[in-house]
């Protein structure tokens, strides 16, 4: 229950506290809901029809009412008041001779005639309501299927993928993995210089005083345009590492063989030349 | 002959009088669908299972009266269709409600006002209960999915307008709101007449937006919500 | 007379020889108590609901009799009844559903690499596509229909060889494996840049069995079916 609900009810539980104690009218205890309610059930008890009720006797016995809930001290909602003082002053002009409505005001017939509307308003929703919430519920009086049969989707499924679908696939997987060799960077029949270099430099102080260069060539660099690049990336380095004083070159004639030793190992002690008659080392 | 036999013959005279030409293996279908299906079902749901050309609303006739005077009805609800036991054994099958499920008497008067009235706003709820209305008392009501949010008053404040659902009229067995019991007896009397009973638009309970309605839009800029709320409170 | 209405007769003639005092309250309450039953009722469920005296083997019999040709029958499972969709309108509570797909990236590679190199083991395909293949690729496209086991590879261990089916054909609208377009024409419709990447080589498909291949049987001894999971695995 929430607390708006218990909050109704807390009202429900006022208006029921009223009890009228004189003119054996008695109200049940059933709560009220509002004023307008509780003017009804008044109205009920006056056993006329609705459409032709005094508003005056009415007034009179709500106006008791209010008081006699008065003296018991029971805390009434605003509204009852208001009910009470709006009838109040209905009375004092229904009983007064009728003036002329004066700008648009309603006459007290019209004011009583409005509420006697409203109230017979509320009965018939009220008995509207009844009839409404006696019918047939759905599982509470009336059943449908217990046990019903549910309908089985079955999804047929359809492929959109195309021809061109499926040779975009081949064309493509294909080429990826076989393209995938032909863009790696082809070995180019080329020694780099440098790599000529940090080999010679590895084999520093491993060769034989005084080797042949082309003896110092890369064993798989043997051959055809490899064993070119591999000889002249060699001397190249053999160049340069002799710029450095790391090694010494000797070459007899144009075009002859060249012959290179450690640097190092030259400085240490004076092998001869492998060739008679050399010229000096580093000329 | 005995009188199950008196009966089916009463069917069968009915049947053949109602749709003379009912395919009897599109009755058997139909038969079959509303049997087999938890909710209620509308003729276009009926058709598309139906093989092409088939009558539907003539065999759903053929079918409610051959149904008439059975233990199962086949009836209409929120403008579908459904197979429910018959009223008068409800003694036979009735289950008892859990207690949650009472509804107060200011929500069932509201539910009733909001049935009747509808478009109705808060204000006219309470102009004819005579009594503010408690906030829970439309949050009960929306919960359990009778009643729904239908639109916004063309009127100061643009306060929300409350109807009914499908599910309110699943529940209580109507064919639609215009088959409310005793609508005809209220509207002639004046009482659904708009509020105060001086004012000349004459506002009958419908799903259609009323003339001074706007549909309802949850997504509405702040300052609507705004006024939802001063509504409310 | 209609078909209906025969249909009526027969069942009210059957419901008088079945039971000759039937009677139509009871009827109608052990039909509301099995509709709405949801799960099947015994002959003493039902009968502790009916009212005394009420001879229920009886009532169900007449009623099995009167749903006998209809859209539902009053079935009987394991002693107790119930109301069930008649058999030959079970179509009705199918639904088929249209839904579009597309095949995975690896799935359509695959399908691609079996269509070009039919017949293909799997490690064949592994090899070419140069990943290994996960089992639910070669699953799917064969239980979309677009691939079979065609034969078995006459190298250790016998691996199966898979190619397309006539509904490959169909979906991608060629006459035979043997229209597929070959490499010049890949190059010539831009699938293909102008100079492949080398060792690119596109096979002639055939449906024909491979000089290396021997027809399938899916009836083939357990050590040859070993071989498979071998080759699956």
């Amino acid at each position: 229950m929430t607390a708006a609900d218990q909050a109704e009810n807390f009202d429900e539980f006022q208006s029921t506290a009223i009890y009228a104690d004189d003119q054996a009218l008695t109200v049940q205890v059933d709560g009220f809901e509002g004023p307008l309610d509780l003017l009804l059930t008044l109205a009920r008890n006056q056993k006329v029809d609705i459409a032709k009720i005094s508003i005056l006797k009415l007034a009179d016995q709500y106006l008791e009412f209010i008081e006699s809930a008065k003296k018991l001290n029971l805390e009434l909602a605003a509204d009852y008041l208001v009910m009470a003082a709006w009838l109040a002053y209905l009375k004092s002009r229904l009983v007064l001779p009728q003036e002329k409505g004066s700008d648009g005001e309603p006459s007290a017939d019209e004011m009583a005639t409005r509420l006697r509307w409203r109230l017979q308003r509320l009965d018939a929703m009220r008995a509207a309501s009844t009839r409404l919430m006696g019918r047939e519920r759905l599982d509470r009086d009336v059943f449908g299927r217990g046990d019903p049969e549910p309908v089985n989707v079955i999804k047929l499924r359809t492929y959109k993928d195309t021809m061109y679908d499926l040779l975009t696939a081949y064309a493509t997987d294909r080429a990826r993995r076989l393209g995938g060799q032909a863009y790696r960077p082809q070995m180019a029949p080329v020694l780099a210089i440098e790599e000529a270099r940090e080999r010679l430099e590895r084999m520093l102080g491993k060769i034989a005083d005084w080797s042949a260069l082309t003896g110092l060539l890369p064993f798989e660099w043997t051959g055809g345009a490899r064993r070119r690049s591999a000889v002249a990336s060699t001397l190249l380095a053999c160049l340069e590492m002799a710029r450095d004083g790391k090694v010494e070159l000797q070459q007899m004639a144009p075009f002859a063989e060249i012959f290179v030793r450690d640097g190092q190992r030259a400085a240490d002690m004076t092998t001869p030349s492998p060739i008679s008659g050399a010229p000096t080392p580093g000329a | 002959m005995s009188s199950v036999a008196k009966m089916i013959e009463t069917i069968e005279t009915e049947m053949d009088a109602e749709s003379p030409e009912a395919n009897p293996e599109h009755l058997r279908m139909v038969e079959a669908l509303l049997f087999a299906a938890s909710e209620p079902l509308d003729l276009k749901a009926l058709s598309t299972s139906l093989p092409e050309g088939a009558d539907a609303p003539g065999l759903i006739k053929a079918l409610q009266a051959a149904y008439e005077s059975r233990g199962v009805n086949l009836c209409c609800v929120a403008g579908k269709y459904q197979f429910r036991t018959a009223s008068d054994l409800a003694f036979l099958l009735r289950k008892e409600q859990p207690e949650q499920k009472r509804l107060s008497k200011a929500a069932i008067e509201t539910l009733s006002i909001i049935a009747y009235h509808q478009p109705v706003t808060r204000a006219e709820i309470e102009d004819i209960r005579g009594v503010a209305m408690s906030k829970g008392t439309i949050d009960i009501l929306m919960e359990i999915g009778w009643i729904k949010i239908r639109g916004r008053k063309r009127t100061p404040g643009r306060p929300v307008t409350y109807g009914t659902t499908d599910g309110f009229l699943v529940q209580f067995g109507l064919e639609s709101v215009a088959h409310l019991p005793g609508l005809d007896e209220l509207k002639a009397a004046g009482f659904l007449e708009a509020i105060p009973p001086s004012g000349f638009d004459v506002p009958n309970p419908s799903d259609a937006l009323g003339p001074d309605e706007d549909p309802y839009d949850p997504n509405e800029p702040e300052m609507a919500t705004g006024s939802v709320n001063l509504d409310e409170a």
